[in-house]
This record gives structure tokens, C-alpha cells and sequence, in this order.
């Protein structure tokens, strides 16, 4: 925290930044969740780019000299290219970048539109929608131009990504939202120069244990017939979820939410993202479900054992996005595959 | 239980006791038969023989026909003639097997406005769907007449159960529904060796020697055993050995007087259906000396002793019903 | 998606005690092949992790073939009936990426099938060729750029026009 | 870039692999790539110079890594590991490129098998990168075995390694040992008399101080792993006390309870509620069968009480557990015969003079319920004739595809004692092809050719009793087609004989289940190697003889069992097994306690600990398929020389030229 001279106000506070890019707006309010905590961070740092909650421009921030910004929070996922513009100036200008929340660690629910196309999602929004009546097919153009000129505006990416996939950050706090006292320890920890994990893409403010392992509920073998939609049963209080046959994804999330969820016996959808050591999330689910599902033994015939297994596996509705609900755009495959004309190719019964 | 029925051109005409007695039981047995409307001959056994996509061709307009027919219904046709039978699970089959073929046959079909897609209508014969979907209980609840003393020789003839595909509902070579089925009745089974046998079919149009003495065979044993009636399930087996057991008696200077039933019929009597609803009297050999039996009490004298002779080697032990 | 004729490429994971084994046959036996599986040996297709085979899909394999035992033949009882629960949840996955469905297949053949082996291989190179290149970084990751996205929308909004003009003749 | 230094060395093996594959090209490509510091070709890799060759690079190049790129790891694997261990370089730092047989052999395309073969050795050196030294696994041995199955087998397994100095368990579940064998008459094709060279042996075994006999008893349960099983067996009460009982007999010869004998006599004769199944069995003391004692049934008669002179029966005994450590198992379990019910138009328990095989093995011996009279089933009457049919649920699409091994040989040996017994009985065998492939059975076909057996070619169509003509009245009429002479016969006899063929345990999946190991199709054990390794099983220290491994006559029963018995000799005189160390590992830092791999196990080798909430691989017990690695959500578990990574490289290896190596600017 040192090159005080060349900090914008200069008032010897360590600068703080916050952006978001394509994002609902939840980790601002996670971080206004700290409580009376946010006093605290006033006073430890000086606030130079919020524009959530303050009057910056994007222009100031261009003025900042290189590397000024002792401390970037960036949320949201790289959905245009003002998303892009912005991680790489917000780069330029941060000692220490940290992808903020899920969408910026992983993509998160912006990243699950991977499994569509830009076009398809203008389809949808500008055009084929009962609450829109758009008879001039008047979609945004990224460039008008008008009689004083030409107007430029974002352009709208076919391919979501996570801040890394973007720049080098240094670390990830996880979570859809951070749950707000590991915010506060991950400030704290910096207003008071505790020393932090080498930087990389390191995840800090989270645990490095599955949700399991902080998860009350009671857990035996696992064998599972079938699985259920959550309003399908009740479950049965004080038992894991997934041996009642809903698919929590706790078994392959990163721990630190304190298993909020299915402590109330809503299944852990995956917010917190993948575990160290795991290149891909959805395929880990997809090897831990399918393992446990106990239907077919080595006795069966080879056609019926396919029959039956293929059941068994049609209830679980929607696996890419019951799998990648958060970690889409950081998953091995990334996106859907289209055709040249960009319309989604091949994609079964599910998601028609 | 709602099927869609196919009774065949034989019930039409010479087994009219088989679809007569078929209806007369239906109803105790809560079986809602419903014909099918517009159907067309199976094309029995000759049709194959001479040309294989036209003869597919006319079995598979009846099974498409059943399927546009059969709303509300579980999408099985009951025939209760062995030729039917085997004909439309045939048909069937091969075209699930054969994509080739299915799409031949739905070319024919389309110029009559129809499609098959094969697999969509399973194909029961009446004997398979009384014994099991109505099953033995339930049939034993509606005895009022049983059939004590009647010697029975339950005749399946070789068609019925060697599809020898899916759905098989009886052992190929020595089924034993009709056996149960005749036994629920309280009549006596004998253990009919020739049992898959067959009658001679249309041998007796074709050699009418071969067939006399296929047909003879069967009188013999069935003789031999002292069966007061041979029970079928066939129009063609009833008809060769009913219509032909006289020409059987001139050429070999027998005398047998066995009258041969359907199965059905048997049912409706124990059931205490008037012999007339049930088409007896319609066959050749007159029923009524043998069918004089029928109402009697059980006979109790006949039952072997535990052990006949100390010497005797013991007899295997048969694996009890329903095991195995 | 392309005309012109090319080579497929195949990641072939092969349980050590059935399939590599019959892979090996194949060999000894002199059976010809097509020469488009690369083999991966590991002692049981219950060690193929799904992400294997999407990484194999990621890095530029235009399919994958899974080879085992024949069920209730494993050498680890049923490590191959494993394998088939996740292959199937992932297939059901991977169609909703736009995978086709031949891209990845499983078959079984024992250590004496080498002929069922070179014929799965055989089989999925022609299915494969049919379907054209896989070649995800390439056609999926860097084929739709923003450049695209932009002349996308433009369509979408020609095509819309074009209907309309459709509906209003009418 | 790593540090590693990788040397490639790629084999010409003559041609075989230089014909197909341009292999100088495939070297000097590869000493390009990444990691690698040296890559060669060679004419023989495999040959002594080959093997010195990688060793003196191992040791003047310094190379940590060594990918030979050659023949099937199943072929030349452990002799290049032995080249980098005798260079100082743990052996698991090596890894094959298998060109010959699923490269260069299979097609003639140069371009694409070369283009191929670099693709092999490139995933080849990517992973060998990530390998890590691994050290074999020391596992000791506990000197105890246990032999599952007293048959002919489990005795000759069990005096073999008694005799060798080591202790045996050997468990039978009838109440003697024996097994099939002891059934039987006569054995093909010597005639020697089966009791006679069976009972000194069971006899032996009775008496072995090595041997603890625990008959009448059944498996319940198996833990652990090679060298350290925990059995725990239940013995079933007998309700006679073995340490006063002397074995006299007097009790059976008291018993009013008699109730037809199924097992032993298979129905043809009686015995009574306390029983031996036959005179000479071992263990000599009798069992009282509850299902037919007076007393169990009824509450009084005591009979056998009364006339005790030890006073050892005991009504009030309890079935007893038993809790055994041994280190090795061999399982002897046997076969089941067909049972020839299943086909009912061969009429067997319909037509009364229809016999199966054993019932006539019963009548034929001696000792049997008719003193070794052939008859029919009325008792008195002998055969005038007899038919045999062979291949009775055998050779049968409908029942066993396969060749029951045996039944040829015992049906040629009843033509033979009929002929011998009742020499006006004419005899005649009903066969598809005659089998006699063993020493001296072809010789014994002969034998009963030329004492007038007629041989019929042909499947048996049905066995009736309804006569057509005249000559067939009151007989058992065969209807087959004669295969010879292209006709159907019938032949009416006096008796038919089914000769019924083998099969599977009906409780082998369970037992299988038991011990973490496969069945085949028709439910016989699967050996680790059809040829090489027909006694061991993959669960290592359970070993397979006689006729669980599939149909078997005696001298290849007794073969196996010899050679089952010297492999776990071979074992116990180690005193200590070096295992691989393919394994899995969880790491408990990484452990979330979700307990998904905790049943996914085949060999229950996963715990899970209740208090750290962590679970565990016992790593003897673990096989390596690796099931659990691929399952865990956590990544947490590793499995040895199968790591994602090492996989994951491999991958990205044998992609090297469909990757694109531009980085990921996704949009």
C-alpha cells in the first residue's frame, strides 16, 4: 500500500474500487450487508469509483495514474464490450484486482445464456416476446448514425466470460452473492495488512472444503433411485438432500456460505463454484450423480440395462443447467455449439 | 379390461360356436371385446406362402386399423384363432426388425390412407388373456357348474405357442395354460402327450392321407387316455378333427366318437351358461353323451394311494405352480 | 457445417482388461482399421471421468469412444455399469451443448471381440466424417466473435422484416 | 517448462513396426517437443541392447522420464520398467506408447499411422511428466487358508497345502465332504470305483492335524484383503454334540423319522430324520434334519436320545459363528446339475421311467436305494432297453450354449455298465457330437461301440408314451431325427436315461458378490486369464478350482486344485506380498465427508470415519479401477498412476495437432 504521492486525492487511505459489469446488482448489496461495517470501511479507504453509490465517471478513472488503485472489487460477468474495456482499464489501474462474486469468477447466471446465442437472446428480448410489440423489427444497433454524427453503443458479445478469462486477476471471491462477514474478513484482512495467499486466481473468502462438509444434515451411502424437483417432495427434515433424491450440488460446491441453503432444506444450487483441483464442475456432478444412481446390475441384460439406466437418468431435468447454473462461461466446453446461421443445434426435447 | 377384438373369417363362419361361446363368457369374465370395424382376412397360411410383402401388407391394415381404433383401449387385439395369432404378431415383429419391410408395408398402407408403426399394438391370443389378465382366481370365483369327472384332453395344436417371439405367453413345447385353465373348472386333465401336435392343417385339401393320419394319432391317444373331449383353442385343429374323425374311423376301421370344444365353451358350462348360448350342438361329433357328465359330484374312489408298491422307486418331485 | 473430406479424430478410452486387450488382438489378428483412434488405457471405464471426455471434445477430438467390458463381465464387477450411468447423464448433458449424440459412444467388447472393437472404430470414423469436424476451439470458442455477434443481429432483424412483409401480402 | 528430461525412444521391432510407421521420422520429431532431452529409434528396443541403451541415457543424460514407444504394455511393460529400475529410476517413471498392435499392425496408411504415432508418444511424454515414484506394496501373509467347497477339489487343495505344513479351514455346507464325486459309481474311462479313491482322501482330511473340518457350515461373511481375511462362517447346528458322539449309528438305526433323501440319493431313496449322508462320510457324526424329525415337528420322541450310548444328542444346540483370519482362499464350490424339468417334452417327472443321469448313478452304485439293480421305476423290473440322451440342457441356444464337458464320457460309461449289468438290454445313445478328447476316452468309445451300444446322431425331438403302431405300446417312444441317414426315428424303450449337463452354482453371484469378484454369463467365476491364470481371480489371494470355473471332469478338477494349492503355498512361503501400487488415496484435507464413494467400492476397500468426517481407502483392500476417483465431487481422491492430471495431459498429448495452442480469447 505504499505510492501514496500518486494516488488520486492523495489522503493517505488505500484506494477502493467497485464496478460492475453484467450483473443483477446483489454482490452491491451483499457488500452494503457488512452492516455497521461499511463505516468502517469508509474510514479505512478512500473510495475512488463506485458507480453504484458514487458520482464517478469513467473518464476520472482514465485520468488515475497506472496501478493507483490499491484495492478493485469487480463483480459482474464480460457480457459486451464495455464489460471488456472496463476490466482491462480497471487492470491498468488496480495493484490488486479481485473478480468479485460469482458472475465475475465464473459467469454465473449471465454465463447460463452460453447455452444460446446473442441472436437467439435478441430473439427473445427485442422481438419473439408477448410483452413486446416491435413491428419495425427495431433491434440496438451498435452503430446510428445521426445527423450529428455517428453513435456508437456497446456491442452485445455471442460468448459470456468471467473476469479471468479476460485479465489476470489476483484473487476470487466466490459466491452468488459473498455471504457478507467473509466480505468483511476479506477487508479486514486487507485494512489491517494481515498477510493473504499468493495471488493467481486465488479464491479467499470461501473455504476450500465441499458445502458437505459445513452441512448439518445427516449423510450415509448414498443410493438413489430417482431424483425429485423441489416441489415434487417434502423432504424429510435433518437428512442430506441429495439421498432424498434432490439434486443438491453441495457434494461439488466450495464451502464458506456456511451451508445456508440446504440447512433450511432448499438443495445448494452451486453459487460458491468449483473446488481446487477441479477443471470442471458440472462434469464432477455429472460423475458423483450418475455414480450413485443404483439402477442396472451386472446381471441385466445389455439393451434393458440401457433402457433402465436411461430412465433413471431422464429425471434429472435440465443437466447443463442444473450443473453449470453459476459456472457456465468457466466450464471446460464454455458454450453451445451453433450453426453458422446461430441458431442452437441438436438440442434435444429439454430445452426446446 | 377393454381390447380390441379380431375374431378372423373362420369365426365367421364354420367356428361360429368358438365366437359365440367367446361372447357368452366375455361378459362373466369382464372382458369388453370390441370389434374391430372394417377388419380383412389374416390371409391364414397360404398368403405368405405365394408373396410375402402383399400377404404383410393385409395383416398390417388390421393392426393399423386397431391402431387408430383402439382410443381408451390398452392397444391389444385379441384373436382367438391360432392362425390369426400368428399371423398378426408376425407381421409385427418382422417390421420391427426389419425397417426395410415396415416401410414397404406402410407404402401399400398410405394408398389405403393408413400407417403402421410397429411395436404400437401387441398382439394376444383369448387363451393368454383369460388365464392371465383375468387369471385362474378369478375365473374359480365364477364356477357355479364344475366340470368334476370330465376327462380332458387339452389339445394347443402347433401354432399358438410357437411365435416363439416376444410376448410368448406359454412353453413352446409343452404348454400348460389350458391345463390350469381346465383344471380351475374342476374338470380332470390328462396329461396329453401330443398336445403341440399338429392336426394336419390344410393337409386335408392338400394329401388328404397325411392329414387323416395325423388326425388319427391324436384320436388314439386321446383314446387311450379315456378323454371324454378334446378341449382346442383353433378353428383349424376343431374343424380336422371334428368335420374329418368319421373319414378317420373309414380309413382305419377305428371307432372313436371324441367331441372336440373350444375352450371357451367349456368356460360358458361351468359358468352355468346354457349349452345353446354356446354353440354345442354345432359340432359333428355330438357332445352331449360326454357333456352328460358335467354337474356331477366329484368322484373320490379314484385317488392313488401314497405308495402303490413298497418296492417302487420314488417319483420325481414336480417343481410346484408358480415356481419356475 | 464443411464439404470437403477429412480425417476424424478419436480419443479412445480403453479398460485395460477387456478392451485393450481386444484393441491388442485386433492388432495380433493383422485386422485393418481405420487409423483414427488415439488409445488412452485405463484399468476401468469406471475411471473415465466425464471430464475426460470433455476435455478430449475441448481440445479438438471430433469424438470419443468409451470401450469396456461387456456388463456383468468387469474385472472390477461393475465398474462398466458405472461408467454407463455417467455416460448416459452426460450424453443427455452434452446434447443440450449441440453435441451430437454419435460424437461420443460407449461399446463393449471382450478381450476375444477385436473385431467388434475395429468395428466400432471403423463405424465411428464414417459417422463422423457424415457429421463433419468437431474441432471445439475453433468452430465453438473462436468461430462467433463480436464481429459476428453484430452481423447476427443484423440478420435477425432482416429475417423479421421479411416476415412480416410475408404476413402483410397475405 | 518443466525440469523433467524425457528420453523417447521409439522400436523398429524389425518391420513389424518400421514398415508402417516411418519411426526415424517419428524420433527426430520427438526430440523437438517439449521435455524431451533424447529421442532414438532402435531395431529391438525390447533387446538386451535396447534395454542397455535406455539405461545408459538414464545415467549420462540424466533423464527422469522414459517413454519407449513400442509393443503392447501387456507384452514388454515390466521388461522396460526393470531397464529404468536398474538405472536408479523408480519403475514407474516410464510409460508405453503401444504402436505395433494398435497402430503399425492395423493399417497400411503410412502417413496415418506415422501422423498416429506421434500422436501417441507426444500423450505418452505429456503424461509420463506428471508420474510419480511409487513403491510396490509390502502386504505379509497369514499362513491359514481357507477352502470354500469339500468336493473332490477342496479335499485335494486342502491335503495339498496341509501336507505342505500350513494350516487349512476347510468349509463344506452338506454335512459331509465328498461333493459329486462321492455320488457317483464308477469314473470314466478307467471304471475305477469313485468311493474307492475317494474316501482314504476325505478320510485323510478327517484326520489331518493341519486340517480344521467344519461341515454342515456355510460362508457368511468375507473382509479384508490378501494376506489378511476375516471369515466369518456359521455352523449350522447338528444336534449332536462331536465331541461324545463316536459315530456308531445307532440313533439312525432307532430314528422312526424317514423322509425322502434329495440331496444325496436326488430323490431316489430315503434316509432317515438323523442321518449320514452315506456310510463313509466325514465327518462321521450324523445331523438330525429338523424339517423331518418326530420331535422338532411334534414335540415328543426322543428316540435317538433314548438309544445314545454317549449321550450326544442335543436338541438344544444353536447354530454357532465362527470368526476365522486366514490369508489366502480358494473356492471350490462345484456345479449344480441341470435340472431336467426344464425341459418337459423329454417327460422327466412326467413319465415315470425317465431317469436323469444321477438318479441312474444312484441305482447303478452298489450302495444305492437298489443295491446297484438297474430297474425301472416300479422297483423290479429290469430295462430291456434304454435309451441315453445326450446333451440335456447342454449345447442348447434355449438353455446352456455350452459343452457340459462330461456328459459324454459318464453316458458311454452307462451304455457300458448296462451292457455289463444286462447284457440282452439293448442300449442306445442319442448324441450330437461324441466328446472324448480326454487320455484314454476315445479308446473307451470304442470300447462301448464294439459291445453293441447303436449311437443315434441326431437331438431328441421328445420322449412320449403315446404309441402310434402297435410295436410301441406301453413303451417310452424317443422321436429323433437321424442325422446319418437324414430320417426321423423313433425307438420305443423300457427306460430313458437324461443325461443332464452343468452348470453354475445357483448361488455363485451371491458368493461371487461375496468376494469382490465377476461371474460370466452363465455364472461361473471368471478366472484373471482364460490360459495363463486359470486359478487366480482379480481379487487377489482368492484363488478358483474345479468346476466353479466352468464344466470340469475329475484329473482337471484335481489339476486345478494342485495348482491352486501351490500358488497360495507360493504365497505363505513369501511370507510377504509386493503389491502395485495402482491404488486410490482420499486426501483428507480435500474430504467433504459426502459420502458418495462410500458404496461404490466393489471391494468395501472405503470407510468413513464418523468423528473427522473423512472418508478412507483401506489401500490393501483396494483394486485401482478407480470407480471412486472418478466419482468424487471434491477431487479428493486420487488414484495412483491414473491421476486426472496424468489423463488429462495425456489428452492434450495425442490432441497436439487438432489443438489449438492459440490462447482462449473467447467472445
Amino acid at each position: 500500500m505504499t505510492n501514496k504521492e500518486t494516488s488520486p486525492a492523495g489522503n493517505g487511505k488505500p484506494k477502493l474500487a467497485i464496478y460492475w459489469a453484467a450483473s443483477c446488482g446483489g454482490c452491491e448489496i451483499a457488500i452494503l450487508n457488512i452492516g455497521d461495517k461499511i463505516l468502517a470501511v469508509d474510514e479505512a479507504f478512500e473510495i475512488v469509483f463506485w458507480p453504484c453509490a458514487a458520482d464517478f465517471k469513467y473518464e476520472d478513472v482514465r485520468n488515475y495514474p497506472d496501478h493507483s488503485i490499491d484495492l478493485c472489487l469487480f463483480n459482474g460477468a464480460i457480457r459486451s464490450s464495455e464489460n471488456e474495456e472496463m476490466a482491462h482499464l480497471l487492470r491498468q489501474k488496480s495493484k490488486v484486482l479481485v473478480a468479485f462474486g460469482s458472475c465475475a469468477q465464473e459467469g454465473c447466471i449471465p454465463g447460463l445464456s452460453n447455452l444460446t446465442s446473442a441472436s437467439d437472446t435478441f430473439r427473445a428480448i427485442y422481438m419473439d416476446n408477448p410483452s413486446i410489440d416491435n413491428p419495425a423489427a427495431t433491434l440496438p444497433q451498435t452503430v446510428t448514425t445521426v445527423p450529428e454524427g455517428e453513435l456508437h453503443i456497446p456491442v452485445f458479445y455471442n460468448t459470456v466470460r468471467s473476469l479471468d478469462q479476460v485479465v489476470p486477476v489476483e484473487y476470487v471471491i466466490p459466491g452468488c452473492p459473498p455471504e457478507p462477514p467473509q466480505i468483511w474478513a476479506v477487508l479486514e484482512a486487507i485494512v489491517t495488512g494481515a498477510p493473504l495467499p499468493a495471488p493467481g486466481s486465488t479464491v479467499i473468502g470461501a473455504s476450500h472444503l465441499a458445502v458437505c462438509h459445513e452441512c448439518p444434515l445427516e449423510k450415509h451411502e448414498k443410493t438413489i433411485e430417482r431424483f425429485y424437483r423441489p416441489y415434487e417432495i417434502t423432504p424429510e427434515p435433518g437428512l442430506c438432500l441429495l439421498e432424498q433424491g434432490l439434486m443438491c450440488m453441495g457434494i461439488a460446491t466450495r464451502g464458506g456460505c456456511g451451508a445456508l441453503c440446504p440447512r433450511v432444506g432448499m438443495r445448494c444450487e452451486g453459487c460458491y463454484g468449483l473446488l481446487d483441483g477441479v477443471e470442471d464442475q458440472g462434469a464432477n456432478m455429472i460423475s458423483a450423480i450418475a455414480s450413485v444412481v443404483n439402477v442396472g446390475k451386472p446381471g441385466d441384460d445389455e439393451a434393458e440395462l440401457e433402457r433402465r439406466i436411461g430412465v433413471a437418468m431422464d429425471s434429472i431435468v435440465d443437466p447443463a443447467g442444473t450443473f453449470y447454473r453459476f459456472n457456465m462461461a468457466h466450464s471446460l466446453l464454455h458454450r453451445v455449439k451453433t450453426g453458422n446461421n446461430g441458431d442452437v443445434q441438436n438440442r434435444g426435447s429439454e430445452t426446446a | 379390461m377393454k381390447y380390441s377384438y379380431y375374431p378372423g373369417c373362420s369365426l365367421e363362419r364354420q367356428a361360429s360356436a368358438y365366437h359365440q361361446s367367446t361372447m357368452a363368457v366375455a361378459r362373466p369374465l369382464n372382458i369388453d371385446l370390441v370389434e374391430l370395424e372394417d377388419w380383412n382376412c389374416c390371409g391364414a397360411i397360404e398368403y405368405i406362402a405365394v408373396d410375402l410383402l402383399p400377404a404383410y401388407a393385409l395383416i398390417s391394415r388390421n393392426l393399423a386399423l386397431a391402431a387408430n381404433q383402439n382410443g381408451g383401449g390398452n392397444h391389444q387385439i385379441v384373436a382367438p384363432c391360432s392362425a390369426c395369432y400368428l399371423n398378426l404378431s408376425k407381421a409385427d415383429k418382422y417390421m420391427s426388425d426389419s425397417p426395410e419391410l415396415a416401410a414397404k408395408v406402410n407404402t401399400a398402407l398410405a394408398a389405403g390412407g393408413l400407417s403402421y408403426t410397429p411395436g404400437t399394438i401387441r398382439t394376444r391370443h383369448l387363451l393368454d388373456v383369460i388365464v392371465n389378465d383375468v387369471g385362474l382366481d378369478a375365473i374359480k370365483e365364477r364356477v357355479t357348474n364344475a366340470l368334476y369327472n370330465l376327462r380332458v384332453a387339452p389339445y394347443y395344436g402347433c401354432v399358438v405357442v410357437r411365435p416363439g417371439f416376444d410376448h410368448q405367453f406359454d412353453d413352446t413345447e409343452y404348454p400348460t395354460s389350458m391345463d390350469k385353465l381346465m383344471r380351475v373348472l374342476g374338470a380332470t386333465v390328462i396329461d396329453f402327450p401330443l398336445k403341440s401336435h399338429c392336426c394336419g392343417g390344410h393337409m386335408t385339401q392338400i394329401s388328404q392321407d397325411v392329414a387323416l393320419e395325423l388326425i388319427r394319432r391324436l384320436l388314439k391317444n386321446a383314446s387311450d387316455y379315456d378323454a371324454d373331449v378334446i378341449v382346442t383353442l383353433c378353428p383349424m385343429c376343431q374343424l380336422n378333427l371334428d368335420a374329418y374323425q368319421d373319414s378317420v374311423n373309414k380309413q382305419f376301421g377305428t371307432d372313436y366318437h371324441i367331441p372336440i370344444l373350444y375352450f371357451t365353451q367349456l368356460v360358458g358350462l361351468a359358468f352355468g351358461l346354457p349349452a345353446t348360448e354356446l354353440g354345442i350342438g354345432k359340432e359333428f361329433v355330438d357332445a352331449r353323451p360326454a357333456l352328460a357328465k358335467v354337474g356331477a359330484t366329484p368322484d373320490v374312489t379314484d385317488i392313488p394311494a401314497s405308495r402303490r408298491d413298497k418296492k417302487a422307486l420314488p417319483m420325481p418331485r414336480m417343481t410346484r405352480e408358480g415356481e419356475r | 457445417m464443411t464439404s470437403e473430406p477429412y480425417t476424424p479424430v478419436i480419443v479412445g478410452f480403453l479398460c485395460n482388461w477387456c478392451s485393450y486387450r481386444a484393441a491388442d488382438l485386433a492388432g495380433t489378428a493383422r485386422l485393418t482399421y481405420a487409423p483414427t483412434m488415439r488409445p488412452i488405457r485405463v484399468m476401468c471405464t469406471a475411471r473415465v471421468e466425464p471430464q475426460f471426455v470433455i476435455k478430449a471434445l475441448r481440445e479438438g477430438a471430433d469424438g470419443v469412444l468409451i470401450a469396456g467390458c461387456h456388463p456383468g463381465e468387469c474385472h472390477y464387477v461393475e465398474g462398466n455399469i458405472k461408467a454407463l450411468r455417467r455416460y448416459t447423464l452426460l450424453k443427455q448433458m452434452l446434447r443440450q451443448f449441440g453435441i451430437e449424440e454419435e460424437r461420443v459412444q460407449i461399446v463393449w467388447a471382450a478381450a476375444s471381440e477385436s473385431k467388434v472393437l475395429a468395428d466400432a472404430v471403423d463405424q465411428m470414423t464414417l459417422t463422423l466424417q457424415a457429421l463433419g469436424p468437431l474441432r471445439w476451439r475453433q468452430t465453438v470458442l473462436n468461430g462467433h466473435g463480436a464481429e459476428q455477434a453484430v452481423r447476427e443481429s443484423a440478420d435477425v432483424r432482416r429475417a423479421a422484416l421479411a416476415a412480416q412483409e410475408v404476413e402483410g401480402e397475405r | 517448462m518443466s525440469e523433467e528430461r524425457v528420453g523417447v525412444y521409439v522400436c523398429h521391432c524389425g518391420t513389424n513396426i518400421a514398415k508402417t510407421v516411418d519411426v526415424q521420422d517419428v524420433a527426430t520429431w520427438a526430440a523437438g517437443q517439449p521435455h524431451v532431452t533424447v529421442a532414438r529409434d532402435y531395431k529391438f528396443m525390447c533387446s538386451s541392447l535396447g534395454q542397455e541403451m535406455v539405461e545408459q541415457d538414464i545415467q549420462e543424460q540424466g533423464l527422469t522420464r522414459v517413454v519407449v514407444a513400442a509393443c503392447s504394455p501387456h507384452m514388454h511393460e515390466k521388461t522396460f520398467q526393470g531397464a529404468c529400475e536398474r538405472a536408479g529410476l523408480n519403475r514407474f517413471m516410464f510409460e508405453m506408447a503401444n504402436i505395433r498392435e494398435l497402430n503399425s499392425w492395423t493399417t497400411k496408411d503410412r502417413e496415418s499411422a506415422t501422423q498416429k504415432a506421434k500422436s501417441m508418444v507426444r500423450g505418452a511424454v505429456e503424461r509420463v511428466v506428471h508420474h510419480r515414484p511409487l513403491d510396490m506394496l509390502p502386504v505379509p501373509i497369514n499362513p491359514n487358508t481357507l477352502i470354500v467347497g469339500g468336493g473332490i477339489a477342496g479335499i485335494t487343495a486342502a491335503l495339498d497345502i496341509a501336507n505342505a505344513g500350513y494350516h487349512v479351514y476347510l468349509v463344506e455346507r452338506e454335512p459331509s465332504i465328498g461333493g459329486h464325486m462321492a455320488q457317483v459309481d464308477k469314473t470314466f474311462p478307467t471304471l475305477d470305483c469313485a468311493a474307492c479313491i475317494l474316501t482314504p482322501r476325505m478320510v485323510d482330511v478327517g484326520q489331518h492335524p493341519n486340517i480344521t473340518l467344519l461341515s454342515y457350515s456355510e460362508l457368511e461373511q468375507v473382509d479384508g484383503h490378501v494376506g489378511n481375511f476375516t471369515v466369518r462362517v456359521r455352523k449350522k447346528a447338528r444336534f449332536v454334540n462331536e465331541a461324545l458322539c463316536t459315530g456308531c449309528g445307532d440313533c439312525i438305526e432307532k430314528c422312526p423319522g424317514k423322509t425322502l433323501d434329495e440331496v444325496f440319493e436326488v430323490g431316489l431313496g430315503y434316509r432317515k430324520a438323523v442321518y449320514k449322508p452315506f456310510p463313509q462320510a466325514v465327518p462321521k457324526y450324523p445331523v438330525i434334519d429338523t424339517e423331518s424329525c418326530i420331535f422338532f415337528q411334534r414335540g415328543k420322541c426322543k428316540a435317538c436320545e433314548l438309544v445314545c450310548p454317549t449321550h450326544a444328542i442335543d436338541f438344544t444346540q444353536k447354530d454357532e459363528y465362527l470368526q476365522l483370519q486366514v490369508g489366502n482362499i480358494i473356492l471350490a464350490t462345484g456345479y449344480d446339475l441341470f435340472d431336467a424339468r426344464t425341459i418337459p417334452q423329454y417327460g422327466y417327472g412326467r413319465l415315470a421311467n425317465v431317469f436323469t443321469s444321477m438318479e441312474f448313478e444312484r441305482m447303478v452304485n452298489a450302495a444305492g436305494p437298489t443295491d446297484g439293480q438297474i430297474v425301472l421305476r416300479d422297483g423290479v423290473t429290469p430295462p430291456k432297453s434304454v435309451g441315453i440322451i445326450h446333451c440335456v440342457g447342454s449345447r442348447d441356444k434355449h438353455y446352456h450354449e455350452y459343452c457340459s464337458r462330461v456328459c459324454c464320457m459318464y453316458s458311454l460309461k452307462f451304455a457300458h455298465l448296462i451292457h455289463e449289468r444286462l447284457p440282452d438290454t439293448e442300449v442306445y445313445n442319442f448324441y450330437i457330437d461324441i466328446r472324448a478328447s480326454g487320455k484314454r476316452y476315445e479308446e473307451f468309445y470304442h470300447r462301448v461301440l464294439e459291445e453293441g451300444t447303436h449311437f443315434i446322431r441326431g437331438r431328441v425331438a421328445e420322449v412320449t408314451d403315446a404309441a402310434r403302431m402297435p410295436g410301441e405300446e406301453g413303451k417310452l417312444i424317443i422321436q429323433a431325427e437321424d442325422t446319418l441317414i437324414g430320417k426321423q426315428r423313433r425307438i420305443p424303450v423300457d427306460m430313458v436315461i437324461l443325461s443332464t449337463g452343468v452348470q453354475s452354482r445357483h448361488d455363485s453371484h451371491e458368493v461371487a458378490q461375496l468376494f469382490g469378484m465377476g461371474c460370466d454369463f452363465n455364472g461361473y467365476f471368471i478366472e484373471r486369464h482364460p490360459k495363463l491364470d486359470p486359478v487366480l481371480t482379480m481379487s487377489d489371494g482368492v484363488f478358483i478350482a474345479g468346476a466353479c470355473q466352468g464344466p470340469m471332469a475329475i484329473p482337471e478338477t484335481v489339476a486345478q486344485a494342485g495348482s491352486a494349492a501351490s500358488q497360495v503355498i507360493s504365497l505363505i512361503s513369501q511370507g510377504t506380498l509386493m503389491m502395485e501400487p495402482i491404488r486410490a488415496r482420499i486426501n483428507p484435507d480435500k474430504c467433504s465427508g459426502c459420502r458418495i464413494c462410500n458404496n461404490l467400492c466393489p471391494y468395501h476397500a472405503i470407510t468413513f470415519h464418523a468423528d473427522r468426517k473423512v472418508s478412507e481407502v483401506i489401500t490393501a483392500m483396494c483394486q485401482g479401477c478407480g470407480a471412486c476417483v472418478s466419482a468424487c465431487p471434491s477431487s479428493a481422491i486420487t488414484g495412483a498412476h491414473f491421476t486426472a492430471q496424468q489423463v488429462m495431459s495425456q489428452i492434450e498429448g495425442i490432441l497436439w495437432d487438432v489443438r489449438e495452442t492459440i490462447p482462449l480469447m473467447a467472445r
